[in-house]
């Protein structure tokens, strides 16, 4: 290791324990991911879409921030995100299931719509970008705080910045260029994370648009913008701790484009056969975050084989725990149904 | 009580509740150094400055949204959009979003935002900028939706709307912004969202209306009142979604006649709903066919002024629908 | 004449129009290679290539925007848009836009473009892949909105559509994509854009209804006059823009009875604008209440299974609707 | 003159009569634009919005296509850019005061709303950048067409490019985005034009976006971007012929940047004062297009002061035709509110 570690690469400060966590966080999300495939196969679950292959950039980017209470509006494919929160592979199998009590909505939502209050977790739909300029919104809202003194600029236990998430394609949608025209105006304490993975379901990057990088974007904005390995865990670490910083510090927004693999079809309903070789494929899974990060810290010493069966061996039993649990948890009441959909006058809100 | 007009008792409400509540701040287009393209925020931005009163870029659904976040966030923000007809950009943040967060989230993520729009016609405004849309909205469970006809509920309705922790739609009929006057309680008071008014008690005929048009039928229940001796029974619905329906059956249960009136166009708008709870759960009290009156089902209000009026609802127009029915 | 399933059948008309016409062209999300998420155009890639079956960037208001400046330029955009949750983004387009264009010019540029939509629920879609969205569309003067039921009225409606001069919205039942089949004629015809279909004679009571809920009042009504001897008239009413309201009140008239079916939440959904013209137009023939079995007055259909299930009509809530009814 | 003329500087090949035909544009649109503030401040008419001070963009830019053929989907400030079409002050007119035959729309839309199927002109809404994706699509039909041999790519009698013109606060809506983004991924003969006149109503261009300049966006599309000085005629028609034979050859889309003031309040309904200062305009008046164009023409001996006061005089005399026929024509009869809600079936369509 560096000696001397750069300001710019933070990573190299990470402790063992830290780096052993980030491998956990993306094994766990690929084990869990994985359960989720089987029980489709086996007719279980109706429905599932996948993180696969992207573990790399949302484990990087959760551990780079105030896990639990910036606020993250997440998409789809952010399992590993959220288990970084704080969501466990037992909520998800709630939701793959639609049980009684599912943490993010009650089993309303179809799965991978997460949301719990208790993390700064918020509760997005399945309409793509919505949720950027909702979250230039969160991010407003902090700077308005701090302006008007509701809260302290130090004030550790608040959320002092805002990250989104969302995939390539979604950067056409009119949401997303107003999110970030706000986001610049404003100087606002959002991180944008663009997880390009060069399709949108079937339509890859060149349909969806004439540039060769979604970072580009930033220059329509007045927002920082930077292209980043996503299927490098630290690499992205170290582009969201920059991002973090700046956000922090009040100097404006980031937009961050992470490259990265979706390994699986687009969803549970998809068949990518028609539409991307196999070969094509097979070259991607050589981009494996979790493989090479493993390779990383065997090479380097931090984690061991034998640390790396047990992280196995444990992931194993939480998902087998966590399916066993949902599969066997009753359904939500149907009278259910009539619930929250006002809050009731009076109700207390806002964190 | 001093009067006021509409548009003042709006503002007034803005002020108080922007004193009260640090929570509160205002964005859209021109709210800031302009006070609003109808001066609704005339004053604020000199008082509260450019952080509470926050010109927006040009661009509707980033200011619904930015609300959104906000209002997840604590924020009490209040949304201008500068006329109803362009609302419609935003209708995907509204519909699927601020309308479906607290559900969708099982009651862990609500919403409390008021967007504030002036709706309607008769001012020469043309296709666009002459729109009434709260039908649409009123379609969509986890809205609220308000329309105040007078300045006292204008007033009240607005510290109500920015107090609830839902999201809350106000139309606000611009015709009416400096035409409607009338009195404003002195000191804190609110209005609740909910409840139809009375406008008029009568036993004859029942007539249902919000907005602009409330004033119209008033007009035109006094003119029937004093040339043919009908009495009608006119309610103000002010909140049309939550739906009251209980106020609109006990009036159809004294007089077992009903005349809808509002100036959207006629198929699906607002009175489609009234008429049909009306039809089910008032059946028994039936005396004549439900009657709606309302705007010609056309694309929009044209703004050539014969071509207006030939789209609007006017005292004339009501009168006679009134005189028709009665005689049913 | 083969039997087809009603995804076979939409596919069949856009290949028929395709080969037809060199003017007609597909957009939208994964329309090409991938033939659609639902499989409406599969083959068609192959077919026609990617110049006639062009795949949108992910962005709904400039799917319809393009259609529209392609359909003032004269050609005949089909616009798919992957599911109808997703016609919001695309709401300002449709609405102040296609549907006022032939209006504001008087008539000098007329949008011909088609826009289709799977809708509904039932799919285990939860909030965002379950929504009925035709209430918002029908409101609006300008537009065309279609809801087939069959296949043979899927193609036919669909081939008029492409061939109207103005902008036709096809909501298509999805969870009746590959369930519902039925003959489709061999040749070329296509079924007109304004009549409704009585699916079923009766006396008893009429029973309206539009895309998969007219089967599920089909076998209700089988049921009911199995097991009741209760006759129902079951109306398809197929174009639920502009309102055919011949057919809706010359059946009532012989009924005197009214239940509308629609699976859209019940506040101010399509079945408010049947019961208003049949409370006002049918009222000296009204025998009961006219009656609305619709979805629940939630935010949107929630997924889990039985919460779907509490949400949705099927048929045994209808047959039980129709019996309360008869017996009034 | 230069001997020979720079490819890049077309408009040094423009003969005395297209400039004078320019100038002659500039000044009708100037006294039409004029006539109208009187006749608001008489109380004749309800509202008017004006195009003082952008008409060198909008004349450079109508110079520069082939007119009444290529489409053009023009904003509310376009006044000069139709007149250029061939609107005349009479159809203007009679918008303004709503009277029946009106070109546009039969007076159904308020004045500045243009449309006119003969030349190309299409309708748009008051609703801003709606007519951008429009165009987008306009121009997709073109490209459509020579693909699928429906039109020849030489065919001169057929549309060859789509312009639309549009405010710099206006790009600030998704509508923009989404239909830029089309151009861009399609190589569309499409010309934005961005009348940027640093306020939207009352919005300041730096509360609006964060960049220096709107051309900026251009690279977040893949399209060509340019900033022109929007006060000087020549200029702007230089930037519009390159971005025209871009469009021509199937080069794809350009985007012009025109910088230029707006001269009066935002529309008859405001009062600029709240928010600008009477200096601030009064050297915005110093850009006045007009004033400086003829200095040009005067100046290379082009047009002679003689032939100035004839053009003034003339136009003069159009303004009053017109106005005094529209104040006296009769309106549209009410019963046409149900005219045109839907095409006839059959009816054809699409040129
Ligand atoms: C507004 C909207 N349109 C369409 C869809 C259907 N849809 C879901 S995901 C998706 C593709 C998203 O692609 P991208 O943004 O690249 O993210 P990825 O799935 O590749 O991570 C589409 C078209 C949707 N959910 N929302
Ligand atoms: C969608 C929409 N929102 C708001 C308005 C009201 N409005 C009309 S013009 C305008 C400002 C436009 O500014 P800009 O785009 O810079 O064009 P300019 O008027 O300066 O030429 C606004 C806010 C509108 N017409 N459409
Ligand atoms: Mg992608
Ligand atoms: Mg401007």
């Amino acid at each position: 290791m560096n000696a001397t570690p750069a300001l710019d690469t933070p990573s190299q400060l990470l402790s063992p324990e830290a780096l052993k966590e980030m491998y956990w966080l993306m094994l766990l999300a690929r084990r869990t991911d994985e359960r989720a495939w089987v029980l489709h196969r086996q007719g279980k679950i109706a429905f599932h879409i996948s993180g696969m292959g992207h573990e790399a950039v949302q484990v990087g980017a959760a551990c780079a921030i105030h896990r639990g209470v910036d606020y993250v509006h997440p998409y789809y494919r952010d399992l590993a995100l959220v288990l970084a929160l704080g969501v466990t592979p037992r909520d998800f199998m709630f939701s793959l299931f639609g049980k009684r009590g599912e943490l993010s909505s009650g089993a309303r939502q179809m799965p991978s719509h997460w949301s719990a209050r208790k993390y700064n977790l918020v509760s997005s739909s399945s309409v793509v970008a919505t949720q950027v300029p909702q979250a230039a919104g969160l991010a407003f809202a902090i700077k308005y705080k701090r302006d008007h003194g509701l809260i302290q600029a130090d004030d550790f236990s608040q959320p002092r910045c805002a990250i989104t998430c969302l995939g390539e394609g979604s950067t056409s949608q009119g949401e997303w260029h107003e999110g970030m025209n706000w986001a610049g105006v404003h100087d606002l304490p959002l991180i944008c994370i663009v997880q390009n993975n060069n399709y949108a379901i079937s339509v890859p990057f060149e349909k969806q648009m004439n540039i060769r990088s979604v970072a580009d974007r930033a220059n329509a904005y007045g927002v920082h913008g930077i292209t980043v390995n996503g299927s490098d865990v630290l690499a992205m670490y170290d582009a969201m701790k920059a991002a973090v910083h700046r956000a922090y510090r009040g100097e404006g927004a980031t937009l961050i484009e992470a490259k990265c693999h979706r390994l699986t079809p687009h969803s549970s309903d998809d068949d990518d056969r028609t539409y991307r070789s196999r070969e094509e494929l097979e070259e991607a899974k050589r981009f494996d975050p979790i493989m090479s990060f493993a390779q990383v810290l065997l090479g380097r010493g931090v984690m061991s084989t034998a640390e790396q069966q047990e992280f196995e061996a444990k992931a194993m039993e939480i998902v087998n725990t966590a399916h066993r649990e949902a599969e066997s948890a009753p359904y939500p009441d149907e009278h259910t149904i009539y619930d929250h959909i006002y809050a009731p006058i009076n109700h207390e809100s806002g964190r | 009580m001093p009067e006021m007009t509409l548009i003042d008792a709006l503002r007034e409400g803005m002020d108080e509740e922007l004193a009260r509540d640090p929570r509160v701040f205002i964005t859209g287009e021109d709210v800031g150094k302009r006070g609003g393209v109808f001066r609704a925020t005339m004053g604020l931005f000199e008082k509260y400055g450019e952080g509470r009163l926050v010109d927006s870029p040009l661009a509707e659904l980033s200011i619904v949204a930015i609300g959104i976040g906000a209002a997840l966030a604590g924020l009490r923000p209040i949304c201008e959009i500068q006329f109803a007809d362009f609302i419609h950009p935003a209708f995907n943040q509204i519909v699927n979003e601020a309308a479906k967060f607290y559900y969708r989230s099982a009651g862990q993520w609500n919403v409390p935002m008021v967007i504030r729009a002036p709706y309607g016609g008769g001012i020469g405004g043309g296709l666009y900028h002459s729109q009434s849309v709260e039908a649409f909205f009123c379609h969509v469970p986890g809205l609220k939706v308000v329309i105040p006809s007078t300045p006292a509920d204008a007033k009240g309705l607005l510290k109500s709307a920015v107090r609830d922790p839902n999201p809350v739609l106000i139309f606000e009929p611009k015709k009416g912004y400096r035409s409607i006057k009338g009195d404003v309680p002195t000191g804190e008071y609110t209005t609740p969202i909910g409840p139809a008014r009375i406008a008029r008690e009568g036993s004859d005929l029942s007539v249902y209306a919000y907005g602009m048009m409330v004033h119209y039928c008033e007009k035109a229940a006094e003119q029937v009142a004093r040339e043919d001796g009908i009495q009608c029974e006119v309610i103000d619905l002010r909140t049309l979604l939550p739906v009251d329906k209980e106020t609109i059956l006990q009036s159809f249960k004294k007089t077992g006649k009903a005349l809808i009136v509002y100036e959207d166009n006629l198929t699906l708008g607002y009175g489609s709903e009234v008429s049909a709870i009306l039809s089910d759960e008032g059946f028994n009290y039936m005396d004549a066919p439900i009657k709606r009156l309302a705007g010609a089902d056309v694309p929009a209000v044209p703004f050539s002024h014969p071509l207006q009026e030939a789209f609007m609802i006017n005292p004339e127009k009501i009168a006679h629908a009134i005189r028709e029915l009665a005689a049913y």
